[in-house]
């Protein structure tokens, strides 16, 4: 059921752990759902230095956390904004419509910790998309309650 | 069991069995030599004809039932459906009151909620913790309207056992049609229908070592019910359609291995259980076993693990070659997890984290300290990315 | 075909076939190797989850459809039950007219009778003599609560083959999902479920050299139809039960070969059946051919012979080694002959003399010489001890 | 589906034919039952002495013509009379239920012929059952019109 590349992130997953003293930290989903990612970022410079994260979830969630957690490493804020769930998904080589809220998530654990970092600096916070709506495709399947 | 290179140990028995190599083989020959239709009246088609009688017999015999009170089906669900659907439309001018149990097999609750978009009114029965349904809540449920119940011999997921004589007598002491789906119980449990009281009785081969794709529904002589399928007149003008000759002879023969020792045969599975069991709990901390300790089907665990989430067990022990399952809604695409487990009052957040390990025929000791071995890296591997572990350890985002 | 000792001629293959060994050797590994249940996710489901994919584009192929709008069943009946019962459930508020023919299989005409049973109304169009349905009778009969036309394909048992793309055209102008039940055409005709229009079509894999207990229905996108069995997600939600991988397997197969090369079949086929069926009508005086001449299925010969009863011709036949079959009220246990040859206005009496002769791949010229040796014998036989026959010779007696 | 003897009746069916001045002629059934009976009889002295039969039917009907005439050759007529559908049935080790009519046929059949003979002599005639009424088990499957 998942791509290679899923399997690869899920079985050797790159970046877990917490990062002590981080810049940002972004907590999303929820253990009633089946899932909830923690994003921790390291930021110098307006750069994503260093990125990890720890997750409770399936091998999508496992995976677009490891995935989300490498494309965002290196990049500026403003890059790293821009990496959207389909970003994540496309680099895992795909996921099954029932788990592209998995990406979703990671998506939203990234913008999460940017704007916790921005906020301690006391920069103004970007527009958060609503958690969950990122849904255009109508694939998702999110954990409605 | 191995297989090929990579060791595959099968621990998923209840979702389907693989065939006997003696059913298999008596099921051959009525693919390409005993083909004939059993409706024709050329002695090819007698050689069919006789296949189901002996079929027949042997289920009959396994349940304690007439052979003419044997009807085949092509699976489990056919059978809940036929059996519900049937009786409902079959009685519906004497009521529209269903009864059932809240951790029914999907065959009969989304045939109970199809009908109740109908007009029928669907009673669905709590459980207590361990899974178990309580008679006189059973009693207390039924009304003048009611026309059926239909409870479960042992759950597919958790194992438990109900206790089926006793909501039988209840359903016949109010002459209410009684029917249970013992998909699970066969070859587990002795069944009398008889003596039980059961009226209409669900099972399907796939779960004891015989094909997929055919089941019974067992209907007590003198049971008013309607057809599911209508059509030629085979199954005694109950159920259309051409004889699955093979599959049938399949179900017979492997109804009447897997009833032929069923103590002997639980003893051997429930050792291996047990000690499966007793290991995981003793290595593995923040471990629930689901279920009841002893009213369960003796190849059954189901255990939930704290801090993680199911498929992602389910991954690692493929991974390792061990098949399982899980109730977790995260394998299946549905928003939520085993209304089973959740039925007992397990909290959403746990049930996620549930793993079924149901041992079969082919399981070794080997198997069960290959499990062993790996089970507990699998969990702790999965524990250590876990945020909600961190939490637990130091006493932050504490989930109960 | 040669069975042991004694010389077997199977000619019944409308009734069912014997199943290919291509095919069985296909469906072999799926019995206790690829067992896994395609629901799970381990890597063993993945073998079964694959195979059943790749049957389902095959079925699809062989109609012209998109894979994701077939459906594996149990058996020709149940598809046309879930055609017709959930096309009328789930469009009951539209309205509540179901247009058929008077030569339906009885999968059809009891579900219709089922149905009215239930409120529904149904029309049964007549056909003339060759059991020709007449397209405008069809659009005649359509009212704006028509919400079903189910048109079989090919009859079963005189072999007519229905103008499916006209009757199909006209359902479609009117807006009505068209169901066809193609049980005997698979193989015989080509299909071409969109150039056909056609929304629904059902299928049974053990009259193409596939095993029994397995079929399909064809459900075009977007056609609104209620589900027959409820339960587990499989089938994309739409028909529960555990898969019967193997006979899925075996239908996938089977249906590839039997489509194949359709035109190279039906031309060996027909050469044996023409030379038998002139022979026949050479040999045997007083016999008449039912169906139609050109428009029938390559493989079916349905006579009447005046003056004698189906039932006894087949059992002598069945003395010499022929598998045949008959419509006769005699073999069935009913009391009404063929509802299918009373339809094409042949009198009650004549219909009790009808033999049914359905070539196959194994028939062989051999075969045909062996029929037209025995069969006139068999006739004369028993029309010697026929008074009727006396009556017709002295000029007394004559049934017509 | 049939007995041994049944399939023995039907292919070496006894007494088939007809006796040409018969002394008593039953004719039973109907072509749109799909079976049709004559029964002929040549009596002496009260003596059934030869028995022949002509069937248009299925094998349960033929066998049945052919025990029947078997059963009733050498009896007096009043034993013939008693010879009921029961006894050729018997006699043919059993029958299916739903060919019970054509043991009912075959004594009707003698029956008719036996009180054709009595017309024919002058005696008064015997009570025939209702035709198809011998149906006392509820299961031979008449044909009714
Ligand atoms: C035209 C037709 N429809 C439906 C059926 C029923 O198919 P099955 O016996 O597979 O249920 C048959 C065969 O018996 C048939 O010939
Ligand atoms: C308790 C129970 N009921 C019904 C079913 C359905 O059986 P089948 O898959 O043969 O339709 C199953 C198995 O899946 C089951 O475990």
């Amino acid at each position: 059921m998942y791509s290679d590349k899923v399997m690869d992130h899920f079985k050797h997953p790159r970046n877990v752990g917490e990062i002590e003293n981080a810049d940002g930290v972004g907590e999303v989903g929820n253990p009633v759902c089946g899932d909830i990612m923690n994003i921790y970022l390291k930021i110098e410079n307006n750069v994503i230095t260093d990125a990890k994260f720890k997750t409770f979830g399936c091998g999508a969630a496992i995976a677009s956390s490891s995935m989300a957690t490498e494309l965002v490493r290196g990049k500026t804020l403003e890059e790293a904004w821009e990496v959207s769930n389909k970003a994540v998904a496309e680099a895992l080589e795909g996921l099954p419509p029932i788990k592209m809220h998995c990406s979703v998530l990671a998506e939203e654990g990234i913008h999460k910790a940017i704007n916790a970092y921005r906020k301690k600096q006391g920069l103004p916070l970007w527009e958060e998309k609503n958690p969950h709506s990122h849904d255009e495709d109508g694939e998702g399947a999110t954990c409605q309650h | 069991m191995s297989m090929g290179e990579k060791r595959t140990v099968y621990m998923d028995h209840s979702a389907t069995t693989y065939v006997r190599k003696d059913v298999l083989d008596a099921m051959i020959p009525y693919f390409t030599e005993h083909f004939g239709n059993p409706s024709s009246i050329y002695h090819l088609a007698g050689d069919s004809k006789k296949a189901i009688d002996t079929a027949r017999a042997q289920a009959a015999k396994a349940l304690g039932a007439e052979p003419d009170e044997v009807y085949f089906t092509s699976c489990g669900s056919e059978s809940d459906n036929w059996a519900i659907k049937g009786i409902a439309y079959a009685n519906g001018k004497k009521g529209n009151h269903i009864i059932t149990t809240k951790i029914e097999h999907h065959a009969v609750i989304h045939t109970c909620e199809y009908l109740a978009k109908e007009g029928f009114e669907i009673t669905y029965l709590p459980v207590d913790k361990y899974g178990l349904v309580d008679p006189t809540e059973l009693e207390r449920a039924i009304t003048d309207k009611t026309i059926l119940i239909t409870i479960m011999y042992a759950n597919n997921e958790i194992g438990t056992i109900e206790p089926i004589a006793e909501l039988g007598a209840i359903a016949r002491k109010h002459r209410i049609p009684f029917h249970t789906d013992a998909v699970q119980a066969i070859g587990n449990v002795p069944i009398d229908v008889k003596a039980q009281n059961i009226d209409l009785l669900s099972l399907s081969a796939h779960k004891f070592y015989g094909p997929k794709g055919v089941g019974v529904l067992y209907i007590r002589k003198g049971t008013k019910i309607d057809n599911l399928i209508h059509g030629g007149g085979q199954e005694r003008r109950r159920r259309a359609g051409t004889e699955n000759i093979a599959g049938i002879v399949g179900l017979g023969k492997a109804i009447e291995l897997a009833t032929a020792d069923i103590e002997g045969h639980n003893k051997r599975i429930r050792a291996l259980r047990d000690r499966l069991l007793s290991g995981i709990m003793a290595k593995i901390p923040h471990a629930y076993l689901n279920g009841h300790p002893e009213k369960r089907l003796p190849g059954n665990i189901n255990i939930s693990f704290e801090f993680i989430e199911g498929e992602s067990m389910l991954l690692w022990l493929d991974d390792e070659g061990i098949c399982a399952s899980t109730g977790s809604a995260c394998t299946s695409g549905s928003l939520e997890p085993s209304h089973v487990l959740l039925a007992t009052g397990l909290p959403v957040e746990i049930s996620h984290g549930s793993l079924r390990l149901t041992l079969g025929d082919a399981n070794t000791d080997a198997d069960v300290d290959f499990v062993l071995e790996e089970l507990p890296k699998v969990v702790s591997r999965l524990r250590e990315m876990s945020p909600l572990y961190k939490g637990k350890k130091e006493g932050g985002c504490n989930v109960q």
